[in-house]
This record gives C-alpha cells, sequence and structure tokens, in this order.
C-alpha cells in the first residue's frame, strides 16, 4: 500500500515538513498523523492541488488509549486507496481547527463530531448543533467512552426546531416561509425543510433533520461482537442495508487482512447489485409518484417486485438479507437458483426497457430538465456522491476507483451526464439499472465454486476503511478495532450525509412545484444519513427489564 | 386489543407515518400499494394528511427528535381511527429499544401520551417483523378492519 | 302532455346527475387500476368514501374562521342548484332568458367559495392552493365566456334551451363547444392540472385541513362541479345535434335524454383514462396551456360574428 | 313642493356653517356634521321618492333653476343611500384625526362636497352644471388633501385637481360647441352638422371619462381614493366618479345619438374593465386594489350605457336598449352600496390597525367578525356572486350586451365576464389576506370598530342583500328615471314608456323573481338545512393547525404579494404594456410633476389656500383660453 502512496509521501514530506507527525498503513488506505494546528493547510493541499475526493471526517475519543481525542478526516485518491489525516488533541482542551473553509464537505461532518465527542472546531463558519436534539442538555456527548448509552437525559428546554441551513440570500422581502415535513407525501421519512417562497418560486431552504437519529455507533464500540455487527449495519437503511453491511465487513476485512473467497466476493457484488436494481426501480417509481403520474410508479414497483421476488430467491428474504459477516457470507447460492434467477433477470430488463421508453416521454421531460441545477465545481467542493455527483459530470464510482469484491473482474461502464439538473441524475439512474442488471447476468453465468467464508483472528487497535457503491453513493464505514472481540470506533457515512447540504443550491429559484422532485433527486435516505445506533450494554440488562415489563402492563391494561 | 366496528371498514385511508424507522417497512407499504397486492382493492387510498385519515401505519421506533411530532400527527387525526404499528421496533423499540436517542416503541409514547395529553389510546394492532412482509401488512390492516373474522380467540397475558 | 315529461326528464336527470357523479368517479378509478395492472376499488367505492366521511368527525384548526365550516356545504347547494338549470335532453321547464349566466355564476361562485373556504383554514399550504386554483379558474374562465359568448351570439337567447333548440350544426358552436370541453377538463382538475391538491407539493392544498363531514361536503361538491361543467359543455356541444336528429315528440326526448347521459357518463370516463396517462403539470405550464388554448374560442366568435 | 328638493341643501348649508363655529370645540366638530348630513341624506332619499311618485319637480335659489326629473332623483337616491353610510360611519372614524387635523375643516368640506354632489344633477343649465361640477372637484380635492401634511396625499389631490382641470376643459370645449349652436344655456336638444357631432361626443367621452377614471384616464384615481379618508373613498369610488356618467346620460341624449359612439364606449369599457381588473389584482395595498377595481367596475357601466346607445339608435331594439340603459344605472347603484361598504371596510381595517397594507394585516375574521361579515357580502356582490346586488346588475348588462346580437359588443361582454372573475379574484385576495390568513405578530389586541362605523358598513351592506333579493326595489327607480332620460331624447319612446313603464319593469323583474327565488331556496335552504346537521351532530373537535407536523410556525405566512404570482407572469401582457408605456411616456412626464410638486412644497399650512388660488386661476384660464379658440 505504502508503495502506492509513495509519490504523494515524498510531496507532503517535502511541503510540510514541520507539520507531519508521521505515516502509516491502515486496511484500504494510508493514514498520515499531522499537527492540529496545521490541518487545514494539509487538508486544502490535499484536496485542492492533488485533487482528492473528500469523502468524510470522523472525531474519536482517544482517552483510554493515549489520553487525547482524535479527528479523521478522509479523502479518497481514487484508484490508490484512501488517504486518512488525523490529528489528536489532549483530553483536557479539545479545540482542533475547523477544515471547513478550505474543504466545504467538511461542514456536517465536523458539527456532528462537535455534537457527540464536545470536539471544539476553531473557525467553524456555522458552529450549531446538527444530530442532537435540541432539548439535549450542552454538555452530553453521547460518543464518549463515558457515556452510558441507554441514559435519556430529561429535556433541557421545550421543543423547538433549529435548523441547519439557514443562509437565506437576497430578495426575501415579503418571501413567505413553508414547512416541508416533517411529515409530508413528499417524503416517506421525518425530515424537516423549511422552504422560503416568494409566489410559486423557492428561494431558499432550511433544513433540520436527523429525526431518525437511533444512536446506533456505539454497539459496535462496545458490545456487539465484530459477527453480530453486519446485522445492525444492515438496519442501517432498509433500502441500501446490504450495502453498509458489505462495506463494514470490507473495512474488517481490510483492517485484518483477511482473504475473502472469491464465490463469497461475488455473492456479495451478486447481491450488491440487486439492491441497486431494486433500489432505483423504486426511485423511478418514486419519482413518477412525485410528478403526478401514478401509472409510472405502479409499474415501475410492479416490474420491482421481480426483482424482491429475486432477492428473496437468493438471499431467503425480501430485505434486510442477514447473509453478510466478516470473512465472507453465510449463505450460499444453490445451483437450481441460478437457472431460475436468469430467466427472472431476464423479465424485469424486457418489462424496463419497454418502461423507459414510456417513462422518458417530453411531458416529463420538461419537468425535469434545467430544474435543480448542480454545477460540477458546486458538486466536487461539496463532496456528493453517487448518481448526484455523475449527474454533474464527475465520473467517479467506487466500483471501479477502489474496487472491492468482485468488481475488478467485472465488466460495466460508469453512467455520467454534465447537465447537472434533474434529468440528468434521472437518467443516471435509468442506466445504472439497465448496467447492473448487465452485472448480474455477468456473475450469475461466471460464478467460481469454493468455499463462502473464512475463518479470522482479531487484533486490536488496526483501523481499516471499506466503500461500497450503494445505490446511493459511496457508503463510507471508518473502524478501529478494539479488544475483546469488539469495535473501538465505528464510523458509518451514508451518501445522503454528503448530498443534502448540495440541496440548498440545487433549491435556490426552483418552481415550487418541482421543490419535491428536486428533492428526490438525490434520492435521499434519510435513516442511513441520521444513523448513529447506540446499542444497548449487556451488562446493564436492567433497561430492558423494566422497558419489557411496561410492555407486557400495556397489553395487560387493555 | 382490536374490537373495532369502524365506519371506515369499507374506506380505510391510510396515513404513513414514520417515526424513525429505516425504511423498510415503509417500503413494505408502499409496495402493499402496488399491482402485487393493491390495498386498494379494499378501499384503502394512501393520504398525505392525517386529517382524512382513518389508520394510522406507524413504522420506525419513536426516536427523541421525532416524539413531539408524532404526537401532533396523532392529535390531528379525526376520531374514530386505528393505529398499525408495523415492524418490531413500532412494536417495541426493536433493537434501539432502549437507545439514548429513542424512547422506545409505540406503547412508550402511548403512556407518555396518556400522561401528558390525556389521549386515549385508539385500537392499536401490531405487526411484528423485521420488515414484516406486505402479506403480513394486509393481513393486519385487514384483521383491524373486521373484514377478516377471527378464528383464534383472545386471550390476555395475566401475571400470577 | 310533453310539459310533465319536461319536468320529469329535468327532474330524473339531476337526481341521476346527483347520485351518478360520484359512481362515475368510482369507474374511472376502476378502468386507472386496470391501466395500472391492479384490480382496483368497487365501483362504489365513492359513495363507500363519502357515506364513510360523513360518519366521522371534522376537526376544526383553531386558526379556522366561520367560513372554513359553511363554505363547503354553500358550494355544494350551489352546485346542486346548477343541476335542474341544466338541459336533460328535453327543453327544461325550470329554464328562463338568462339561466346560462346563473349556471356561470353557481359553478364558479362555489369554486370560489370552497377556496375561500380553504384559505378561511389559515394553514399555509391551503393558501398556495387557493391561489393557484383562482389563477386557473380565471384562465379557465376567460375561455368559458368567450364560448359561451359565441353560443349567445350565434342564437341570440340567454337561455340555454333556446340556444339548444335554435341552433342547428354550425361550425362557430362545434369550436365553442370543443374549447368548453377542454376547458372543463382542465376547471375539473384532473391530472395534468391537478395543482391545487397536488399531494406530494402541498399536501392536498385547499382539502388540507378539511376532515370528516366537511371533507365529504366539499368533495361531492367537486365531483359535482365536474358534472356540471361536463353536461353544459355537451349541452353546448352535441344536444344541438340530438335535438335536430330526434326532434321534440316523447320518443325523441326519451331517446335524446338516454343518449345524452350516456355520452356524458362516457365523457367522464375517457377523461380518467387520460388522467390516468397523464403526470402533473405546473402551474406556470398549466396557463401557457389555457392561454394557448384561447384560439379556439375566439375562432368561433370570429365565426359566429360572420354567422356561420 | 320645492321645499322637499330644498330641506337637504337647508340642512347641508347649516351642517357647514356649524362645523365652522365648531372650530372652537375642534375634538368635537365631526359630530354635528356627520349627524346633520345623515339628516341630509336621509331628506335626499324622501325627495328622489317624491320625485319618483309625483314626478318632475322644479325650483329654484339664488335665480338658478333647478329641476329634479327621474335621472336626478335616481342621482339623488344614491347620494343619499352612499351619504348616509358614510356620514354615520363618519361619527366614529373621523376620532382617527382628533389633534391631528382640524375636524371642522372636514366638516365643512364634508357637507360642502356631499352639497356638490347632490346639486350637479339638478342643475338645468350649462354655466350651473360647470358651477356645482367644479365646486364639486374642489371640495373633493380638498377632502383628498385633508391629511395635508403627509406628502402623498398632497401630491395625490394636486394630480387629482391637475386631470379633473384637463377633464373639464374638454367639457367645456364640448359646451362651448353646443351653445354656438344652441345660442342658450338651457338643456335642449339640438341637432349638430355630423362631424360636429363626432366631435362633441369625442370631447364629452374623454371629459367625463377622466372623472369616471375610464381605462387611459384613471391614474387620478388609485392615488386620490386611497389618500382621502376613508369615509370620503367610499363617497369618491361610490358616488362622485359615476357622476361622469350622469353627465353622459345627460348631455349624449340631447344630441342624436350613433351606433358607433355606443360601440365605442362598449369597447372602452371593456378595456378599462380588463385594465382596472389586472391592475387590481397586483395591488397590496387594500384601498389601492378597490380603487382599481373601481376603474373596472365604471368600465362595467360604460359598456352597459354604449350597449343601450347602440340598441336605442335602431327602434327594433329599442326595448333591450332602455333595458341595457337600467342596467348601467343598477350597475351605479349596486356598485355604489358595495364599494361603498369595502372602502369603509378598508377604514375600520385603517382604524384598528393603521395600516392598508395586506402584506403586514391578516387574521382580523376573528376579531372584527361584523366588519369580515360586510366585507364578504360587499365583496361576493361585487364580484356578481347570486344573490347579491351585483349578480342583478351584471346578469342585466351580460343580458342586454349579449343579447343585442352585435359581435362587438358581445366580445365586450365575454371580456367583461372574464374580468368579473379577476374582480373576484382581487375580493378573495382582500379578504384572504386582510381577514383569513393567520399572520404573526398576530394583532391579539385589535376589537370589533365602533358602534357608529360598523352601522354604517352594516347599512350600506344591507343594501347589496335588498338590492340581491329584491331587485325591483333597484330596478323600478332606475326604469322610472330611465322612462324619463329616454324621453329627452327621443319623443316617441317617451310616450310609450310612459304609457306602458310595467313593459320594462315587468319584464326583467319578473325574471329576476323565478331565478332569485330558485336560487335563494336552494343555495340559503340547502345550506342551512345542511349546517343546520353539522351543528347538530357535535362531531367537530378544535385542533392544532396542521403543518406537516412541524412544530414551529411558519413566519411569514403566505403574504398578500404572493397571490397569483403565475398568472400575473403569464397573463401579464397588461402589465407589461403597461410598464412600457410608463417608461416611454409617464416617467418624462413624472419627472416635470416631480418639478411642480417640489415646487409647491413651502409652507405646508398655506398649502389649501395655495390649491384654492391655484385651482381657481387655473379653471379660468382653461375656460378662457377654450372659449376664445372656438
Amino acid at each position: 500500500m505504502e508503495a502506492k502512496f509513495s509519490s504523494i509521501i515524498e510531496e507532503l514530506e517535502n511541503i510540510f515538513k514541520n507539520c507531519i507527525i508521521g505515516f502509516k498503513e491502515i486496511g484500504g488506505g494510508l493514514l498520515t498523523e499531522v499537527k492540529a494546528e496545521c490541518l487545514p493547510e494539509v487538508a486544502s493541499y490535499v484536496f485542492n492541488n492533488l485533487r482528492m475526493y473528500y469523502s468524510t471526517s470522523s472525531g474519536s475519543d482517544e482517552r483510554s488509549i493515549d489520553g487525547k481525542f482524535a479527528v479523521y478526516h478522509v479523502f479518497s485518491a481514487d484508484g490508490i486507496g484512501f488517504f486518512v489525516l488525523k490529528a489528536s488533541v489532549p483530553a483536557t482542551k479539545p479545540c482542533i481547527p475547523s477544515i471547513t473553509s478550505k474543504v466545504p464537505g467538511a461542514n456536517w461532518a465536523e458539527r456532528e463530531a462537535m455534537d457527540m465527542f464536545g470536539i471544539t472546531f476553531i473557525n467553524h463558519p456555522e458552529p450549531k448543533r446538527l444530530v442532537l436534539p435540541d432539548d439535549w442538555p450542552k454538555n452530553l456527548h453521547p460518543l464518549r467512552k463515558d457515556f452510558e448509552y441507554s441514559y435519556r437525559p430529561s429535556s433541557s428546554s421545550e421543543p423547538t426546531i433549529s435548523t441547519s441551513i439557514d443562509i437565506y440570500v437576497g430578495g426575501t422581502e415579503y418571501a413567505s416561509t413553508l414547512p416541508l415535513g416533517p411529515y409530508h407525501p413528499a417524503l416517506h421519512e421525518p425530515e424537516y425543510f423549511e422552504l422560503l417562497i416568494k409566489g410559486e418560486e423557492v428561494i431558499d431552504v432550511k433544513y433540520r433533520g436527523f429525526h431518525v437519529h437511533r444512536g446506533i455507533e456505539k454497539i459496535g464500540e462496545s458490545k456487539l461482537t465484530y459477527n453480530q455487527v453486519p446485522f445492525i449495519a444492515e438496519r442501517i437503511c432498509g433500502i441500501c442495508g446490504f450495502a453498509h453491511s458489505s462495506s463494514y465487513c470490507i473495512a474488517i476485512e481490510r483492517a485484518l487482512k483477511i482473504d475473502v473467497p472469491e464465490r463469497a466476493q461475488y455473492i456479495r457484488s451478486l447481491i450488491l447489485e440487486i439492491e441497486r436494481i431494486h433500489s432505483h426501480l423504486l426511485w423511478v417509481g418514486v419519482a413518477c409518484h412525485l410528478l403526478g403520474f401514478e401509472t409510472g410508479f405502479m409499474q415501475s414497483w410492479r416490474i420491482r417486485e421481480h426483482v424482491m421476488e429475486l432477492a428473496e430467491l437468493l438471499t431467503g428474504s425480501r430485505k434486510t438479507y442477514g447473509i453478510n459477516i466478516p470473512g465472507g457470507v453465510r449463505r450460499d447460492i444453490l445451483e437450481p437458483y441460478i437457472d431460475r434467477a436468469k430467466k427472472v433477470i431476464k423479465l424485469v430488463e424486457d418489462e424496463f426497457k419497454v418502461l423507459r421508453d414510456k417513462l422518458l416521454v417530453p411531458e416529463v421531460k420538461v419537468r425535469l430538465k434545467e430544474i435543480g441545477y448542480l454545477p460540477k465545481e458546486d458538486a466536487r467542493k461539496l463532496a456528493v456522491l453517487g448518481p448526484t455527483m455523475r449527474g454533474s459530470g464527475i465520473a467517479r464510482d467506487v466500483r471501479k476507483d477502489q474496487p472491492y469484491c468482485a468488481y475488478r473482474d467485472l465488466d460495466f461502464r460508469i453512467a455520467v451526464y454534465d447537465e447537472g439538473d434533474n434529468l440528468s441524475r434521472t437518467l443516471v439512474r435509468i442506466d445504472e439499472i439497465l448496467e447492473s442488471i448487465n452485472i448480474v447476468k455477468q456473475i450469475l453465468d461466471n460464478l467460481p465454486s469454493g468455499p463462502i467464508r473464512t475463518e479470522f483472528e482479531p487484533k486490536p487497535y488496526r483501523i481499516g476503511v471499506g466503500a461500497a457503491e450503494a445505490p446511493r453513493g459511496e457508503v463510507f464505514h471508518l473502524l478501529i478495532t478494539g479488544e475483546r472481540n469488539r469495535l473501538y470506533r465505528w464510523r458509518v457515512r451514508a451518501p445522503t450525509y454528503n448530498n443534502i447540504p448540495a440541496l440548498k443550491i440545487m433549491l435556490r429559484g426552483v418552481p415550487l412545484a418541482d421543490a419535491p422532485i428536486t428533492i428526490a433527486s438525490i434520492d435521499p435516505c434519510f435513516s442511513c444519513t441520521d444513523r448513529c445506533i447506540l446499542i444497548k450494554d449487556l451488562d446493564h440488562n436492567y433497561v430492558k427489564r423494566t422497558s419489557l415489563l411496561s410492555f407486557r402492563k400495556f397489553i395487560k391494561g387493555d | 386489543m382490536a374490537r373495532i366496528n369502524p365506519p371506515f371498514k369499507k374506506s380505510p385511508w391510510i396515513f404513513h407515518l414514520n417515526t424513525g424507522g429505516c425504511n423498510a417497512c415503509d417500503i413494505e407499504i408502499l409496495d402493499a400499494l402496488t399491482p402485487y397486492h393493491d390495498v386498494e382493492r379494499f378501499g384503502m387510498k394512501l393520504v398525505g394528511t392525517p386529517r382524512h385519515a382513518d389508520v394510522i401505519l406507524l413504522t420506525g421506533p419513536i426516536t427523541r427528535e421525532s416524539k413531539i411530532k408524532v404526537i401532533r400527527t396523532l392529535l390531528a387525526v379525526p376520531r374514530p381511527f386505528a393505529v398499525l404499528a408495523i415492524g418490531s421496533c413500532a412494536v417495541g423499540g426493536g433493537i434501539w429499544f432502549d437507545s439514548y436517542a429513542t424512547i422506545g416503541g409505540l406503547p412508550n409514547l402511548y403512556e407518555e401520551m396518556r400522561h401528558k395529553y390525556n389521549f386515549e389510546p385508539p385500537p392499536t394492532i401490531y405487526i411484528p417483523g423485521c420488515p414484516p412482509r406486505p402479506e403480513a401488512i394486509i393481513f393486519g390492516a385487514a384483521q383491524a378492519l373486521g373484514i377478516l373474522k377471527k378464528k383464534v380467540k383472545r386471550e390476555v397475558y395475566k401475571e400470577d | 302532455m310533453l310539459s310533465i315529461l319536461y319536468v320529469i326528464l329535468t327532474i330524473l336527470g339531476s337526481i341521476i346527475g346527483f347520485t351518478v357523479a360520484p359512481l362515475v368517479d368510482g369507474i374511472e378509478r376502476k378502468i386507472r387500476a386496470k391501466i395500472q395492472n391492479r384490480i382496483g376499488p368497487p365501483l362504489i367505492q365513492t359513495w363507500l368514501d363519502i357515506a364513510k366521511l360523513l360518519r366521522k368527525e371534522s376537526l376544526i384548526p383553531r386558526t379556522a374562521k366561520a367560513l372554513f365550516i359553511i363554505a363547503p356545504a354553500i358550494a355544494l347547494a350551489m352546485n346542486i342548484a346548477a343541476l335542474p338549470l341544466l338541459y336533460y335532453g328535453a327543453p327544461n321547464v325550470l329554464g328562463f332568458y338568462g339561466d346560462i349566466i346563473l349556471i356561470l355564476y353557481l359553478v364558479v361562485g362555489s369554486s370560489l367559495i370552497l377556496s375561500l373556504g380553504a384559505a378561511a383554514s389559515g394553514n399555509p399550504y391551503a393558501t398556495i392552493g387557493f391561489s393557484r386554483k383562482i389563477s386557473l379558474l380565471i384562465a379557465c374562465e376567460l375561455v368559458v365566456a368567450l364560448s359561451i359568448a359565441t353560443a349567445i351570439l350565434k342564437t341570440g337567447s340567454l337561455s340555454l334551451t333556446e340556444v339548444i333548440l335554435r341552433t342547428g350544426i354550425a361550425p362557430s358552436m362545434i369550436i365553442a363547444g370543443i374549447a368548453l370541453l377542454i376547458v372543463t377538463y382542465i376547471e375539473s382538475l384532473r391530472l395534468p392540472f391537478e395543482l391545487t391538491e397536488a399531494k406530494p407539493e402541498i399536501m392536498g392544498g385547499i382539502f388540507v385541513e378539511y376532515s370528516g363531514r366537511l371533507l365529504a361536503f366539499a368533495e361531492l361538491s367537486h365531483i359535482l362541479h365536474r358534472f356540471v361543467m361536463t353536461l353544459l359543455s355537451l349541452d353546448i356541444l352535441i344536444a344541438p345535434l340530438l335535438k335536430l336528429v330526434f326532434g321534440v315528440s316523447i320518443m325523441g326526448v326519451l331517446m335524446s335524454f338516454i343518449i345524452l347521459m350516456l355520452i356524458s357518463i362516457l365523457v367522464l370516463i375517457v377523461y380518467g383514462a387520460i388522467e390516468s396517462l397523464c403526470g402533473r403539470t405546473r402551474i406556470d405550464r398549466a396557463l401557457i396551456f389555457t392561454a394557448r388554448l384561447m384560439i379556439l374560442p375566439i375562432i368561433s366568435l370570429i365565426l359566429a360574428s360572420i354567422g356561420v | 313642493m320645492f321645499g322637499a328638493i330644498l330641506a337637504p341643501i337647508v340642512v347641508l348649508l347649516i351642517s357647514a356653517v356649524v362645523s365652522a363655529i365648531m372650530r372652537i370645540r375642534d375634538e368635537l366638530a365631526h359630530i354635528p356634521s356627520s349627524v346633520l348630513s345623515a339628516v341630509a341624506s336621509i331628506l335626499m332619499i324622501l325627495s328622489a321618492t317624491y320625485v319618483f311618485i309625483h314626478g318632475k319637480q322644479y325650483t329654484s335659489i339664488l335665480g338658478i333653476k333647478l329641476c329634479m326629473d327621474g335621472l336626478s332623483a335616481f342621482y339623488a337616491l344614491i347620494v343619499g343611500v352612499v351619504g348616509l353610510g358614510a356620514s354615520v360611519y363618519s361619527i366614529g372614524y373621523m376620532k382617527r384625526f382628533v389633534g391631528e387635523y382640524s375636524l371642522s375643516w372636514f366638516g365643512i368640506c364634508y357637507s360642502l362636497f356631499l352639497l356638490s354632489m347632490y346639486m350637479v344633477p339638478l342643475t338645468t343649465d350649462f354655466i350651473s352644471f360647470l358651477v356645482f361640477w367644479e365646486l364639486m372637484t374642489l371640495f373633493s380635492a380638498l377632502l383628498v388633501a385633508y391629511e395635508s401634511r403627509r406628502p402623498e396625499a398632497y401630491r395625490a389631490a394636486l394630480k387629482y385637481f391637475a386631470m379633473m382641470m384637463v377633464g373639464a376643459g374638454f367639457i367645456i370645449a364640448a359646451f362651448a360647441i353646443i351653445y354656438n349652436e344652441l345660442h342658450s344655456l338651457e338643456y335642449a336638444h339640438i341637432t349638430l352638422p355630423p362631424l360636429l357631432k363626432h366631435v362633441v361626443f369625442a370631447f364629452l367621452a374623454v371629459g367625463f371619462g377622466f372623472k369616471a377614471g375610464l381605462a387611459p384616464l384613471h391614474s387620478w384615481l388609485p392615488d386620490a381614493h386611497p389618500e382621502a379618508p376613508s369615509n370620503v373613498s367610499a363617497l369618491l369610488s361610490g358616488v362622485m366618479i359615476k357622476m361622469a356618467f350622469y353627465g353622459l346620460m345627460r348631455f349624449l341624449f340631447l344630441l342624436e345619438i350613433d351606433f358607433w359612439w355606443g360601440i365605442t364606449l362598449t369597447l372602452w369599457g371593456a378595456f378599462s374593465a380588463i385594465v382596472g381588473t389586472y391592475l387590481s389584482i397586483a395591488q397590496d395595498d387594500s384601498k389601492k386594489l378597490l380603487a382599481y377595481s373601481s376603474v373596472a367596475q365604471v368600465g362595467y357601466i360604460a359598456i352597459a350605457l354604449g350597449t343601450a346607445i347602440a340598441l336605442l339608435v335602431s327602434p327594433y331594439s329599442r326595448i333591450l336598449g332602455s333595458i341595457a340603459f337600467i342596467a348601467a344605472l343598477v350597475h351605479i347603484f349596486s356598485h355604489a352600496v358595495s364599494k361603498g361598504s369595502l372602502f369603509l371596510v378598508a377604514g375600520s381595517i385603517l382604524y384598528r390597525t393603521g395600516t392598508r397594507d395586506l402584506n403586514t394585516i391578516g387574521g382580523l375574521a376573528k376579531y372584527m367578525p361584523l366588519t369580515f361579515a360586510v366585507s364578504l357580502i360587499a365583496g361576493l356582490s361585487l364580484s356578481g356572486v347570486p344573490p347579491l346586488s351585483g349578480f342583478v346588475s351584471k346578469w342585466m348588462i351580460y343580458a342586454t350586451t349579449l343579447g343585442s346580437r352585435i359581435s362587438l359588443i358581445a366580445l365586450a361582454a365575454a371580456l367583461a365576464m372574464f374580468a368579473s372573475i379577476l374582480t373576484a379574484a382581487a375580493i378573495a385576495k382582500l379578504i384572504t389576506s386582510a381577514f383569513l390568513i393567520e399572520r404573526s405578530p398576530s394583532y391579539g389586541k385589535v376589537s370589533e370598530s365602533p358602534h357608529s362605523m360598523t352601522l354604517g358598513m352594516l347599512a350600506l351592506s344591507a343594501m347589496c342583500i335588498v338590492i340581491g333579493i329584491y331587485p325591483i326595489s333597484a330596478i323600478l327607480p332606475a326604469s322610472l328615471s330611465t322612462s324619463v332620460t329616454l324621453a329627452i331624447s327621443s319623443e316617441i319612446m317617451l310616450e310609450s314608456l310612459l304609457i306602458h313603464p310595467a313593459v320594462v319593469i315587468i319584464k326583467s323583474a319578473g325574471a329576476f323573481a323565478q331565478f332569485s327565488s330558485l336560487a335563494i331556496v336552494l343555495v340559503v335552504g340547502l345550506g342551512a338545512l345542511i349546517i343546520s346537521m353539522l351543528y347538530k351532530s357535535g362531531l367537530r373537535r378544535s385542533v392544532d393547525e396542521w403543518l406537516s407536523g412541524s412544530i414551529v410556525e411558519p413566519t411569514p405566512r403566505y403574504s398578500a404579494v404572493n397571490y397569483f404570482s403565475v398568472f400575473k407572469d403569464i397573463y401579464g401582457a397588461v402589465y407589461r404594456v403597461r410598464r412600457a408605456l410608463i417608461k416611454g411616456i409617464s416617467e418624462p412626464l413624472l419627472v416635470l410633476y416631480k418639478k411642480l410638486s417640489t415646487a409647491y412644497e413651502f409652507e405646508q399650512r398655506y398649502s389649501t389656500l395655495v390649491l384654492t388660488i391655484t385651482t381657481i386661476l387655473l379653471a379660468l384660464i382653461i375656460v378662457l383660453t377654450i372659449i376664445g379658440v372656438i
């Protein structure tokens, strides 16, 4: 790995001699430890001069290791691996310079670290709360190691909504606000957008998300073992859950240097592609629904039902398949099923091609064209991902750039459109469906034989990064292994997390009627974005007992 | 629990209320609307505002952030109405039943609403599963509406 | 003898209009379901819906004004009042000099009252729905006014019955009738033009705060409005032809009554089918479409003024 | 019985004198003038009734011969009805200005303004007509400039006055031509050579068009009406601008009417209706919105009058023509009461909230339920919703215009129908944004307007309902005055209508009886039935507003400026043309006007004096010039 990064290492050592503490190889990339005060310059150099694509940032409470808080900024060096910048500060004064002014995409990730770890980011443009509810006490940070995850503090204030994007541009005289959400028919998840409209034109938008913040990340950090995490990772999202469990597995396999059998790699790729097909078909349907085209919605979901059938055939369940574990997969695909799967995928392809021709009629195109424009440069700055990025003309795809599973051996192309409007994002997805069908066919034809999983020996304090191309873009997992078969730190970044801030650019000047479809055009998946699962400490299961008791009481009471 | 003979037996309009779920249940609900399962057969219709709703489909654990909004939504429904708690999370909080960011499942919410808002819980059907299949959702809905005759006697757990 | 038949037909037509309009809505839903490869709801579903809504409670938002409660009832009453004034294949005994204008004002007035009632809820979504509905109403009304002016100019009478009985087959009337039929489609807020409710955008727009009985009145009034407008445009387009073919004898009147009712149901069903093949348009595009549509009644007015 | 005619004059003169004396207790000065004006208004209504029953009455005062015939009586009736409402309203409303502006000054101007409006239709010769006409202009201008410390009001009055002077110039020119042929100052029929006849028509139409505020000549109206105190606005919009139609009706029929005059007036009216309503829906100022709507409504009257002229030319369509004439009068009446009450409503809002900006007020229906009810009744009446007065008059206009079988008139009628729905939109905007939409900060302390104001508004809006349900109450006086007016124009019509007035009345009234009873029974009966069902069931519950689950109040709410925005973009040819015109023509003029007005802005104290002197000078100059030229 270090060999691949050698030229970058050399360049950085020359320029930032005094800043860099050291380089270290990690699973899936290179870790560069820098002094905290140099962080913005190094990040800016990496982002602007080396043209690496920003991925995400993560805080970490490493007080039990070296008495420090650390921040990781992850960039993707396409074709080589991930480039991770690490800076740590003493626990007594957790202040780290912010890189948001240099790398705008880091805005949310830094604010999240602010919420969850209590790390202060110096010179952050919007140092506001992002993830936690507004009535959450100020000095309580859930991801710190000394926080008891099942602790539910009482409200510190009346519940209000503070919105996280609120930079109004000019011309707001007599403009009116219109709430969109949390329970709006255009959104199937609770999220709050506040549109500022003038007549029928949206002039600005505020956003308050993280209603689906269930607190995820601590389970792997505390009590779940490596093998249990994939199941909860799959429940981060009901649509692209398999991408989450896969990229978790990839990260841990890379961190612990496990060789996964080829058949398992192929099976993972197969399920990932099936997931992409059903998710994109779902999106096509929802887009039709938002455009008021109910027939399109019904027809694309009718086709999607075949894909669900296919998934059930191959994995045993319609979704949340539960077949991923570190080191391979749990369930093999039997020979007779492959023939049936081939038939189904052929059917899907034929029916979808008919639907595609019927969907892309001029009247639909008019509603999509030149609406929700996201320029290429803004897309890179905000580090948007997936079809949103490819619709703005950036030809990136984790499957090609950081190959994982069986993608190195498969033949496929990346769909890219340059216009950056809703139509191009739609076309990207439609092309990707056909491309995925193609990949599924290839895998079904060339499924190698052999074992499907391998055993491994866990080691503590290894860092691994894993990324998988989910339907909505790159799913990214960063993890640090811990003792007792458990994770020390687990950071999950879903694509929508990077895509939502782009909405403030996309929504400006859009007619009100097109606001829902523009929001939908990034295919937002808030449950991924809001993830952060904190799972209960098994040693203190009294909470569970009381909770169950109340449930029983409830049933009895009726 | 579900002793209902509601006026909306023949035309239950449903409102989809995601209280913090992972989308899997939500998508299975939408799936139930589409050609394979087509719940419009029973007059079911997805409506956009709780004002028009007869049945609330509730998915996901109730998170701390969305709690107050869920309460407002439940108070915005004209009576009589029924609630369908879909998926393990809605039924009892699922794997996040005791996380700091949630208050657990629907029963916990009811308890809080009883105390704070003097809210008498409507007839509620619990459909577990992660996610429940569309068939299960339709079955539960049919039971809630009394379209389906129950062949099993209702039993209530008693603590001795 | 004949005049008794006329009375009976008018009353019968009104009753059929009232009962069948929601049933036709059921047929539309069934057809839509078929196009979407579904089974669809039973035919009487719309009546079932209304019956259910009548039995549910109505929630009144604290921001609402009294108009919110009264408006749906008045709108419904206005639409019902318009029903017996229409032409049902037989000369309308309730008709009088100027009834066309009364019908128009009743129909427009019902829309106006209903949207004012929605705005009275104080809800911002309803306000946007209100603004859109009035915009669309104005745009449509220009076409309607020009078409009706053609019909009246052609015959010189302001009585619907006389207009129908006096005209033969005139190109200007046919063009005006077609323009009316198209504008009826727009004004009945069917799918490309279903902008005032637009669930994914403004959550049901003008209906967002209505529930229970009030919603039932609003829905019923909406459905009746569709029927009245459709029958009015068919009266201008088809009825003169029917009268020419069947005359005004007992059999002829009965025949034209039946055919007129069947055609209006058929037209409504065709509308429903068109609806299922369309996506929603935007308010600006809808208004541009309506503005372009103005060419038809202007042509018809010119034709009528040169006596064609 | 000359006492009947003279009584209001005497009372109003007393009122002016008392107001002048009340200068010593200025804060109460508005009460005697308002009460006496109200009494005078009642006397006007009585004298009008007397004339309707007993026929034409003559009298003279200071050597000026006065005559109240059917047409004058009809105008006296309108002045009386609107004057009564506005005067009662003044008792409460003028408290607004206590200590700020002189109430005694208001009392003088108000009484004399009412007096001059009453006098204009009573005159029998051109000179006294002009005198009272100019007095009416003068006193109305003084009332517009009442809040003289506000530069807007002062400028509006100046603009109004300047434009009226130009209009008067045209009228005087027409009179001069007539006098040249007639060699008498008394009104009498005259036959002019064709070219001269058309010139006289053009001069009269333009001259009175200025006063009526017909579309391209309207620009004073949306400035002057909002700036005047609201009770005066009601009189300005309700009565004064219609005096122009009195002039047209009186003088056009002295000449031999021409078919194309009718067509011209009709198309001009349609143009004014469209432009007025278009501009009306674009306003965010409650009184400006109403003022532009007045521009549209005088368009309707012009349509009706034009149709009447076009139809009366041919002997075959005399009856329809006279119905069109009646329609014009009924619309004058109907618009007077509905627009009058709407201006009073706007005044009440202003009185309580202190603003006319629709963007900043809202949700008043809860606090001012009676005002809201008045606005709803008057607004729906103005939009022509049955069964209210506006429907009656508009129905008559459509019936005659569409029934005329003249395609240009039918086109105008179609445009008028369109304008009518635009009016509805404008009124809906007014009602929605002022009364219905919630707005924060909500006016928690706003209460219903004082009793006298409410009474004035209710009285006027009650007339909307009365005329709507018993159209005969407006049609009877209108047809009586029509028979007289048309008699002046043609001897044959006089005989036939005098002998058979019932023909006209029953033919139209009978149909009204039929449909209004039907509509009333169905709408009111069914509505009441359904509402009673609702009340009985008890299935109602008060809840919070549904904002898609959001727990924050959307602030600001949908403000008035947002209404119909897309419509205004796409159907906005009117706005675009107007913008182009303003850029090309008005702006250079505006520069000149601004220079002039700054020149006049010296001592505020002397403003009224300067205004008066300028007026007289200007009038003299114009009269002399025109007479000298001819």
